[in-house]
């Protein structure tokens, strides 16, 4: 099991600097990565899932961010304390990325073949005219009609759904290990979004590459992702494989997520459950659980200490005071 | 030791050759270099390299000296002047002859060339109007060759200063054999032919006209620069520079901001010119239709502390609106007395001021006009009381609301004499007169100045100084504010020939480099 | 292309139309004319003078026969320099302008940009500060304290560069500092454009995703920032452009350049009706044109804009 | 339920943008955001409004509301059409129809406070004279709302940049009750929002409407959401209503193949139901609405298609108690 463990993000915490004060983003972010495992970072905006992501390849904008602390572990290698080199070499080649919103993260005044020989010249030293080959075999592979046409036509000539299979073609173009894919579907409307997560999940189960999906939305969570990792405020508070998560959340914020969600194949006639409150104020943030002003099991503890991780075996973890042994 | 002194002298001859290019930064790019059609000053000088008139002026007096006249005799009645022409020739060797001198007067006065200034000689010479006029035909004109080197030219009245009128560029003589053959491209560079002691070399529009010596100027012998150039910029802080970087030898305009600084400087020379700065009162409105109370606004300020803190430049007060000249003595006028013109004021009826309308002194936009605005408008509240706005017009409109709508109460103006006679400013203010823009309006002046045109000397004078006595001691039509000084800078211990004159004339044929 | 060329130059027709009737009629309502001076023409002259320019005619008459003339390219003679016609004035002193703006317009868009990649890519460091503060002095100066100022020192004190006057003297050496101060206000804009459209670029999703890709800085900057961060200054010289060759008045003044800028605002204040006419026609083809052509270049630059 | 008043009529309802360029060039387009749309609201009902982007939801929201003047057809608000009337009577009639929008924070003034945001629609009544209202009635009637919505009263100073995205849409919610509407046009309202908060939002309008008997036309791209709000469910398709019925039916028995694969693309936030079902994948994109086709708008990406509905527009017929459906496979081309 462990042989197949390919990034080990430990103990993460990356800050940013703002007029108002610190926020601290990400801040003690672990987790592990298998090969050929979906894992899933479910959160709600400004939780700091984004962030941690970027912080995997170190694309931080800096200033105002800064990693301050922790190690990403790649197949033995910080990638924190490589070189800017190194980095390089790693990104779009070993570990690549999606974005949200397909619109805008590719070049508008590039050709797509530009944008995707680029990435390939680059990293698998191929010359222009085998890369472009290669190009227009991932752009098939990724469901695009007449892709030898297409490829040199400019972003704004595809649809939605199109732009973000090239996308996906540009970032499984060097056969990277690692797949994050970063909300690549809330921008997309449902029916594309089906196809679109499809597409994610047929091409790395063929390709063996391993997927962090990070997403807001449960439902793509809950047919992605072998594993699951729940973020608020900045820190994961609850992880497990994904039917273990939503079988039994332990964290009464999974708890209220689950449950405040209308399913499709429910009535619901009775009241949706909701969390109340509002989300953290995530600036200068004191050393509290940051749930414990919305959370109906608060306790004294929650509002003086931060609840360590608990581990409950087989990946299982939860950082609540009610499964602290301290506590208990 | 030989070889020593031939090279001082080489060094010498060097340093004198150098010498002999002469620049000047002349103000606005000329209108045309064709004499009929210019007018102004920077057109003035480039006229006076160019061309040469029956007449050209004394580069100290401004007087008449010969030119193409070899001489000139008046009739006994100052009716008829009899020119003696010199045997000259145009540049291109065609002889100058007084038919020339015929055909190139009357192209000046032909209507149909409807040339500025062209009422200026048809003015004086008999039957020149009814010419101009469209009246009669050229034949109307009384001047004609008596022979081929005598021109003949009888006169409205007896005008003794003739001769120095005509040494303005109105009355030039033209190459017409060039311009018959060229039509309006005569004045280009490659066809150019003129009579000046010099000729152009080239006209570079917006940059600059450069003119070489003539060497078939029948006084070629005495002209000593080679070259003259005019460049054309009117910016006084941009000619300014030029001339303190030493690429320009003469510049006749100095920034203001700077002059408590140029006035120290050696080669900075203030001179009285032949001309006056004044605010014209628009005598139909009351109560500026009143005497007394032109009397008192022109009392009402102090016109020595206005140019000493205001204009700076070494201006000279005036109380009189014709400048002093030989044989003229101005009106005495009134100087700064606020008492009496506190009085003058109340017997008006505005004891103290009150009860005085507000009215506008108009000008347009400049610096300087604004500042003595101001002036006047803070002095004529602190002596008289009354209240005075100031209105300022783009020079365009300025001319249209002076000239023509007459809408105004006072406008600031300026007259430089045309030539050195007093006739030249009284001239303005006849009834009815083109230039009277103040409507002003004294059958006794009129009278007086119809008289002069037909007497000479020095009775003349007493009846145009009589006239000027009725103009401001008595009417106080115009309030006269100082008399106009040429400020020029040029190095005269490097320039010979140029001297401090009324008219800022300066021939060109005199300025000679230093030994 | 070629045809959405063409009926951009066409529909200049109907606009410059449009442009020539209106300030055919405008300049004739402002007060005074062409033959006003300090000492009053009389009367006489200027019945001569209104019939020689055809100005005794009806306005309507007057109207047609300048248009006839203009479909010859005859823009009449000038008011006020007797000896030259409108067209020689244009024609000796627009391309001494043209010369002068296309130089200072190159030196402009190529240091203000140079100044803006280093500005953004340096943000908040000190090339950064030292690009900003000179854009702000660019801005801030005005033409007539800079153009003096170096002709002080360059060209008076240290003559490293003649102080002022045009190439029939100097050479083309004549044309650098002119074309500085002319440059210097339009460099610092561009300099300012450019370092704050880069600094968009910078953050946009785009250039995260270049980033993402493993992509070396320097071919995110050459390759991905800049075509979109230049869109902005592109869009922008149509106007410098038409700015810089008519607007050189102060230049012009200040180094004695022959160039159109000082004749066309003369113009104005004689009322030269037909060389105002011949200005405005000048100046409005040239804003056009530059504008089309800021287009043409904005569409290759641009795919995202296409010309039927 | 049926036996209850109809509050909203809309008639043949279209809305047509022009795309010419330039006034020269002939060949002008139009996009056809609403082609022909009929529906009714009863009082008290919700009607959920369903599509995917560009289907034109929105543009019918909006063009109810008589912020777009339809190209054609008939808005009918308690038996007054909108589409004929006066500037004047129009605004007054705007009392009864208020909207809430989907960016709470575009869609307030970022330069006044909550409390001026809220009372605004009051203030603008009573300067035409539609509202007869003291100031200090209209202070407490904004601290009333606030309450009601769930915000602090002493919120009132506060600026929209102060709150959270949820307290922003409280604000426009209070704002839309401000003159007591009886229809409440909701455009996506709860789409920027965050799940926990989402939930809290859908609940205040479940309560508000049971307090005040509002009437809703809501729309959400979710269908989960869409499914809990609503009592009937248009579903729309490129400027057309494709099918329309009660949400139980419609969720349990989708009948129009669109339909069908959106309900079947929308995730189930279950792993277990996820990982049974099975998912009708629509091939290609939503074409654009840029021109008026003869047959089913849904023809090219229908996987039941036939060859007669290349040829023929199905329209909307009832084929079971309240449940209209425009499709073929339910009823014969005429």
């Amino acid at each position: 099991m462990t042989d197949d463990l390919i990034l080990q993000v430990k103990n993460l915490r990356t800050y940013f600097t703002v007029d108002e004060g610190l926020v601290k983003a990400v801040d003690g972010v672990s987790f592990d990565l298998r090969k050929g495992e979906t894992l899933g970072i479910v959160g709600e905006s400004g939780s700091g899932k984004s962030v941690t992501n970027l912080s995997i390849i170190n694309l931080i904008p800096s200033p105002p961010g800064k990693i301050v602390g922790g190690e990403v572990v790649f197949h033995g290698k910080d990638i924190l304390k490589m070189s800017p080199n190194e980095i390089r070499h790693l990104r779009g080649n070993k570990v690549s990325m999606i974005f949200q919103d397909p619109m805008t993260s590719l070049n508008p005044f590039l050709k797509v073949s530009t944008q995707m020989i680029e990435t390939i010249v680059l990293h698998q030293g191929l010359d222009k005219k085998a890369a472009k080959e290669k190009a227009i075999e991932m752009l098939k592979l990724a469901g695009i009609p007449a892709p030898e046409k297409r490829i040199d036509q400019y972003p704004h000539q595809f649809s939605g759904g199109m732009r973000q299979r090239v996308m996906i073609a540009m970032g499984l173009s060097c056969n990277p290990e690692i797949l994050i894919a970063d909300e690549p579907t809330s921008a997309l409307d449902v029916t594309i979004q089906a196809q679109i997560l499809e597409l994610i999940q047929e091409l790395t189960r063929k390709l063996g590459t391993a997927v962090i999906l990070i997403t807001h939305s449960l439902g793509v969570v809950a047919g992605m992702c072998d594993t699951l990792c729940v973020m608020y405020a900045g820190r994961i508070i609850e992880r497990g494989k994904t039917d273990e998560v939503f079988e039994k959340p332990l964290h009464p914020y999974t708890q209220g997520l689950i449950h405040s969600v209308p399913r499709l194949d429910r009535e619901n006639k009775e009241r949706l459950y909701s969390i109340q409150g509002q989300p953290p104020n995530v600036i200068d943030l004191p050393d509290c659980c940051p749930f414990y002003p919305r959370c109906e099991k608060a306790m004294d503890i929650c509002k003086k200490k931060y609840p360590a991780s608990v581990g409950l075996g087989n990946g299982r973890a939860v950082s609540c005071w009610l499964y602290s042994e301290g506590n208990k | 030791m030989k070889r020593t002194i031939f090279a001082l002298f080489a060094l010498l001859a060097v340093a004198a050759l150098g010498a002999q290019n002469f620049t000047i930064v002349n103000g606005t790019e000329p209108v045309s270099l064709d004499p009929h059609a210019v007018e102004g000053v920077p057109e003035h000088r480039i006229y006076m390299a160019l061309f040469e008139g029956l007449t050209v002026g004394d580069p100290r007096t401004n007087r008449a000296l010969p030119g193409i006249a070899e001489s000139w005799s008046f009739s006994a009645d100052y009716k008829t002047v009899t020119f003696k022409l010199r045997k000259a020739t145009w540049s291109d060797g065609v002889e100058i002859t007084a038919d020339t001198v015929v055909k190139s007067w009357l192209r000046k006065m032909d209507p149909k060339n409807a040339f500025q200034y062209a009422d200026f000689p048809a003015y004086y010479i008999a039957g020149g109007m009814d010419y101009l006029s469209g009246k009669a035909g050229r034949e109307a004109v009384k001047i004609r060759a008596v022979d081929k080197h005598t021109f003949e030219v009888q006169l409205v009245g007896p005008i003794p200063f003739f001769p120095d009128m005509i040494v303005h560029y109105a009355f030039a003589v033209v190459p017409m054999h060039s311009i018959e053959k060229h039509g309006n491209d005569w004045i280009k560079a490659q066809n150019w032919v003129s009579n000046g002691p010099f000729v152009l070399k080239e006209w570079k529009p917006q940059e600059r006209v450069v003119v070489v010596k003539n060497n078939r100027y029948w006084d070629a012998k005495n002209v000593a620069l080679r070259q003259i150039t005019f460049l054309a910029n009117d910016d006084v802080n941009v000619g300014y520079n030029l001339y303190k970087a030493g690429a320009a030898d003469w510049i006749d305009t100095v920034p203001l901001e700077l002059m408590s600084q140029i006035k120290l400087d050696k080669n900075f020379h203030v001179y009285p010119q032949y001309g006056t700065y004044y605010y014209i009162i628009n005598v139909t409105r009351k109560p500026l239709d009143d005497p007394r109370v032109r009397k008192a606004l022109a009392m009402a300020f102090d016109k020595k502390v206005l140019v000493e803190q205001v204009t700076q430049g070494g201006q000279v007060p005036a109380n009189s609106f014709v400048p002093p000249s030989t044989g003229y003595t101005p009106a005495k006028g009134y100087g700064f007395d606020p008492a009496t013109a506190q009085k003058l004021l109340a017997e008006a009826g505005y004891p103290g001021g009150r009860g005085f309308p507000t009215f506008a002194i108009l000008y347009n936009t400049s610096a300087s006009h604004k500042k003595i605005a101001e002036f006047v408008q803070a002095q004529w509240k602190a002596n008289l009381g009354i209240d005075v706005t100031l209105v300022n017009q783009e020079w365009g409109t300025y001319l249209n609301t002076r000239s023509q709508s007459h809408n105004f109460d006072i406008a600031r103006a300026g007259w430089i004499g045309d030539y050195l006679d007093p006739s030249t400013f009284s001239d303005m203010w006849v009834t009815g007169g083109t230039q009277n823009d103040g409507l002003y309006s004294n059958k006794r002046y009129d009278e007086l100045l119809e008289k002069s045109r037909t007497t000479s000397g020095a009775e003349r004078m007493k009846l145009l100084m009589d006239a000027e006595k009725i103009l401001i001691d008595e009417d106080m039509a115009i309030i006269p504010i100082y008399f106009y000084v040429t400020q020029n800078m040029i190095d005269l211990a490097k320039w010979d020939g140029w001297y401090p004159n009324p008219m800022n004339q300066h021939p060109w044929k005199y300025i000679r480099p230093k030994k | 292309m070629s045809r959405y060329f063409i009926r951009r130059v066409l529909s200049l027709i109907p606009t410059l139309f449009v442009i020539i009737t209106l300030s055919f009629f405008l300049i004739r309502l402002a007060p005074g004319g062409p033959f006003a001076r300090e000492k009053d023409v009389p009367e006489i002259i200027l019945q001569n003078l209104l019939k020689r320019y055809n100005m005794d005619q009806p306005l309507a008459q007057q109207y047609l026969r300048y248009l006839g003339d203009i479909l010859r390219w005859d823009l009449g003679p000038s008011f006020r320099y007797r000896d030259l016609s409108v067209n020689e004035i244009i024609d000796s002193g627009l391309p001494v302008s043209m010369l002068l703006g296309v130089t200072a317009l190159a030196m402009a868009v190529f240091s203000g940009i140079s100044v803006g990649i280093i500005s953004a890519l340096k943000q908040n460091k000190w090339p950064d500060y030292v690009a900003v503060s000179i854009a702000v002095i660019g801005i801030s100066v005005p033409l007539f304290v800079m153009g003096p100022v170096l002709q002080l020192f360059i060209g008076m004190r240290w003559k490293i560069l003649p102080m002022g006057q045009w190439i029939s003297i100097h050479g083309i050496k004549a044309i650098i500092l002119p074309a500085i101060t002319l440059s210097f206000p339009y460099f610092a804009y561009i300099a300012r454009l450019s370092r704050a459209s880069i600094l968009e670029v910078l953050r946009s999703d785009y250039i995260r995703t270049a980033r993402a890709k493993g992509l070396k800085e320097s071919d995110v900057v050459w390759r991905h920032v800049l075509k979109g961060a230049l869109l902005p200054v592109v869009t922008y010289l149509g106007p410098a452009f038409s700015g810089i060759i008519v607007g050189s008045v102060v230049v012009e003044t200040v180094f004695l350049v022959p160039g159109i800028g000082r004749p066309f605002i003369q113009s104005a204040i004689n009322r030269d009706y037909t060389l105002i006419m011949g200005s405005v026609i000048v100046y409005s083809a040239v804003l056009i044109l530059a504008n089309l052509v800021v287009d043409v270049i904005y569409g290759f630059l641009d795919p995202r804009i296409s010309y039927k | 339920m049926n036996d209850r008043e109809i509050l909203l009529d809309v008639q043949g309802l279209k809305m047509h943008f022009p795309t010419g360029r330039s006034i020269l060039s002939k060949n002008r387009g139009f996009i056809y955001a609403v082609d022909g749309v009929d529906f009714q609201i009863r009082k008290g009902e919700t009607l959920g409004l369903v599509g995917e982007s560009g289907c034109g939801k929105s543009t019918t929201v909006r063009a109810v509301a008589q912020l777009y003047k339809p190209t054609e057809g008939h808005v009918t608000l308690k038996g007054q059409d909108l589409t004929t009337m006066s500037a004047h009577d129009l605004l007054a009639a705007r009392k009864n129809m208020q909207m809430v929008f989907q960016d709470p924070y575009a869609s307030l003034n970022p330069r006044m406070t909550s409390g001026d945001i809220i009372a605004e629609p009051m203030r603008i009544f009573q300067q035409r004279g539609l509202l007869d209202m003291g100031v200090q009635e209209r202070n407490e009637r904004v601290e009333h709302l606030m309450e009601r919505v769930g915000l602090s009263r002493f919120f009132k100073n506060r600026y929209p940049h102060e709150f959270s995205g949820g307290q922003r849409q409280r604000i426009g919610i209070a704002r839309a009750l401000a003159l007591q509407p009886e229809l409440m046009l909701c455009d996506e309202p709860v789409s920027a929002l965050d799940v926990s908060i989402q939930s809290q939002i859908l609940n205040l309008f479940k309560d508000l409407q049971a307090e005040f008997g509002l009437t809703y036309l809501f729309i959400a791209h979710d269908l989960a959401v869409i499914q809990y709000i609503s009592d009937r469910v248009a579903v729309m398709y490129l400027g057309l209503i494709i099918e329309i019925s009660g949400a139980k039916d419609l969720y349990k028995k989708p009948l129009h193949p669109y339909t069908q694969a959106l309900l079947s693309a929308a995730p189930i936030p279950d792993p277990k139901v996820e990982a049974q079902r099975k998912r009708i994948i629509l091939s290609g994109d939503v074409p654009s609405p840029d021109k008026q086709r003869p047959g089913c708008y849904f023809y090219d990406r229908c996987w039941k298609r036939m060859d007669v509905c290349k040829a023929k527009r199905p329209q909307l017929k009832e084929v079971d108690e309240g449940h209209q459906v425009a499709c073929f496979l339910y009823h014969k081309p005429e």
